[in-house]
């Protein structure tokens, strides 16, 4: 049978989505958001996620519905911090001690998640190294350098926007929407992408930005 | 005493930032020193969103949200330029293919060790981004910030007081009134504002320093804040 | 008494690829299996050197020195190809997004370890290329060999003697004369020749083996070698 | 002073590489083997060279002439046999003990390289546990799964083949090309690319597959 990875709607790619998923979602600083699967999977209700985004509360992301409707036990973030003067609701649960947080350095925020997609269970980095995100962690000194142990994050679903996906899953991103989402989609076993518009026509294989190999379901919302 | 404005600060060091090199600019005053580059020098810019060869902020007109540097501003991209994932950006960070960053800091240590993102606001959320990553990975690691804080603390010290971005890393502070080399012997004061005493520098400083062989005024363009 | 000879064994192995997977095919054999695919099945031909959807060997005349497949084999793309580079490649791999690979092997044992890599040649180099990573990372491996070595040795053993490729890691051996399963209680044979009786499969088999509840006999049209 | 990475020759690429370099040298297959900066390392003439490279012997590759030239003190490849019927120059040192060769799984290979660009000193995999490839190596069982300690792998001079450069030394590569080469790239203090041809004008944003950054030399060597 032709594969095609075209679903209806972004409810419907919730389908089978858990209570207790690990939910990866991509973006950064307003490129890549996938606000409308976000939104499906508030609307899906599933609870008790732990949500793997770079951003716990970036005000261009809807990542705070999902927050706000108690749908969230724990965030792993390298940023946990609103632009608003007061608290945001992510900060104000925190706070209260009712969700939990992870902070990690971006990069190795990316690289654990890409990690968890390439079949590496951990390595080690010198990032972080002597401070506070280091307590507990395992070190070692390689050639010189001090560095700690991270390991792999997987998870059980990854939400990325990109811009065109032809009917293989393969996509193409516009600018800087890249970001997180290849990494994600590698590392969860469920990977959906909202994208501008779909195809049947292949994408050029010189254009394919992420391969199709890695997606499970992509949807058209337009711009 | 005024010292120098946020521009003023962005300039002096864009002009330490070698010709043909690749530079991350950091948040806050940093990212303002790509305004100030001297003429004739060719640099890229890396943002760790992964754009690589950020030019000039996007006209009002031109922006486009889905081509954002790290600090969220919608950028243009500059001749040569290219745009890789979070993954393929950070590997460039740590793997050290940047030759410098520019951070803002809170307090900078003479042993290198330096502070910039948990300034312990109460009830805010914490925020680390790419910082660690940048200190850690960059070939140089040069911090921009106030010589003391509003209460008139200072911020280079023997050892930071904040939890730490990174150890061992900075190699070079600009301040509004000096330019400081963190070397094995500790500080070196490399340059001060002309109305600004030696004596005077020590006791905004928090920690002991020694003045280059090359001590000079620390001289600047007037330019708006 | 002759077995399935190379296209027919692939042929056997070709008809347990699931519609819609992502599957990988070893030098030699294996890479036979893409010609056999029932009619239908829509699958992606991962070669380790990075291309996602390898099609049929490249005519004389279409030959390109620079799309090749593993074997460095001249190949084209199928529709929804794509090409990556040889760390995203085996990142794939590695994280278990192969559906199957199906490897040549010398023997393989009932605990599921196999060598496949390291024939002792006296004196010609090792070659291990992409099969531990292979072994390792999809989720399911197959193999394909002669049940027996020329010399009449069994194959299929209690544990290797060759250098191992993997430990633990495979689930189905397609053979000459039978395809055998390996589960958590050994071998485990589903099909086999209707000329070879179970007496005589146990004289040419080197470990202990059941038959499967729905044993039957391993029918697969006559192929040219 | 505007940036542009060409050079007028093969042997002006190699200026600077000294005795004892750590080379690899990209390619797979027929597809990506530097072949003429590989010749121009010969005529350069640099010595006691560890080769990091997926073939010892590539029939397609003259990795062969720098070994044969007595260049080559040890090898590290995936692949150290020659498809032909006797020994290879490589596989005859190697006999007489006369070339060191420490052989790694393809995907360990290309991982260990990939470390070395990104700044990851080491990692944990699964691959080659239990096998005499990962003799003497540090294990560890990481959430049920056996794993050996890689360790990456930084070299002084990178060899590559692509199709176009710019003067900012971006490159795009044909088809399967691509290889090893953005490693390899990464992981070399020195980075050289021989294209088919080179260009003033920059190559858009979305068609580049390995930034200048990561290159130092480009020349131009026709199809």
């Amino acid at each position: 049978m032709a594969i095609d990875k075209r679903v209806a709607s972004a409810q419907a790619a919730m389908e089978g989505v858990r209570d207790g998923a690990v939910v990866f979602v991509s973006g950064f600083g307003g490129a890549g958001f996938a606000n409308v699967l976000i939104r499906a999977l508030r609307d899906h209700g599933a609870k008790e996620l732990t949500l793997v985004v770079n951003s716990a509360t970036h005000r261009l992301s809807l990542t705070h519905e999902l927050i706000a409707n108690g749908q969230v036990r724990k965030v792993i973030a390298s940023a946990g911090r609103g632009r608003e003067p007061g608290l945001s609701v992510f900060e104000q649960l925190l706070k209260d001690g009712k969700i939990e947080f992870e902070c990690v350095p971006q990069g190795t925020f990316a690289e654990r998640i890409r990690a968890g997609g390439a079949g590496i269970p951990a390595f080690y980095t010198p990032v972080a190294y002597g401070t506070d995100l280091a307590k507990g962690k395992e070190t070692r000194t390689i050639n010189g350098r001090d560095c700690v142990l991270e390991h792999a994050i997987s998870g059980d679903l990854a939400l990325l926007r990109a811009d065109i996906a032809d009917r293989f899953g393969n996509l193409v991103f516009r600018h800087a929407q890249v970001n997180f989402g290849p990494a994600m989609a590698t590392a969860a076993r469920l990977a959906v992408a909202e994208v501008r518009a779909t195809q049947d026509e292949p994408i050029a294989p010189e254009r394919v930005q992420l391969s199709g190999v890695f997606i499970d379901r992509v949807v058209a919302v337009g711009a | 005493m005024p010292g120098l404005n946020r521009n003023e600060m962005a300039w002096r060091a864009a002009q330490d930032i070698a010709d043909g090199t690749v530079v991350n600019l950091g948040i806050g005053i940093p990212v303002l020193a790509s305004d100030h580059l001297p003429a004739g020098r060719d640099v890229f810019f890396q943002s760790e969103n992964g754009v690589i060869g950020v030019g000039p902020a996007a006209a009002l007109d031109e922006a486009d949200s889905d081509l954002v540097d790290a600090g969220s501003r919608t950028v243009t991209l500059r001749s040569g330029a290219t745009i890789v994932d979070s993954t393929a950006s950070f590997a460039m960070i740590r793997g050290g293919h940047i030759d410098v960053t520019v951070l803002g800091a809170f307090e900078v240590a003479s042993n290198g060790d330096f502070a910039n993102w948990d300034s312990r606001i109460p009830d805010k959320g914490p925020l680390v981004g790419g910082a660690m990553d940048l200190a850690v990975g960059a070939r140089a690691v040069w911090a921009i910030m106030e010589h003391n804080t509003r209460a008139g603390a200072p911020r280079l010290l023997e050892r930071c007081a904040l939890p730490l971005t990174a150890v061992r890393c900075v190699r070079r502070v600009f301040t509004d009134i000096a330019v400081v080399d963190i070397t094995a012997a500790g500080f070196v004061v490399r340059e001060l504002l002309a109305d600004v005493s030696v004596d005077q520098l020590r006791a905004r400083t928090g920690a002991p320093f020694s003045l280059a062989p090359d001590f000079k005024p620390l001289l600047v363009p007037p330019l708006p804040a």
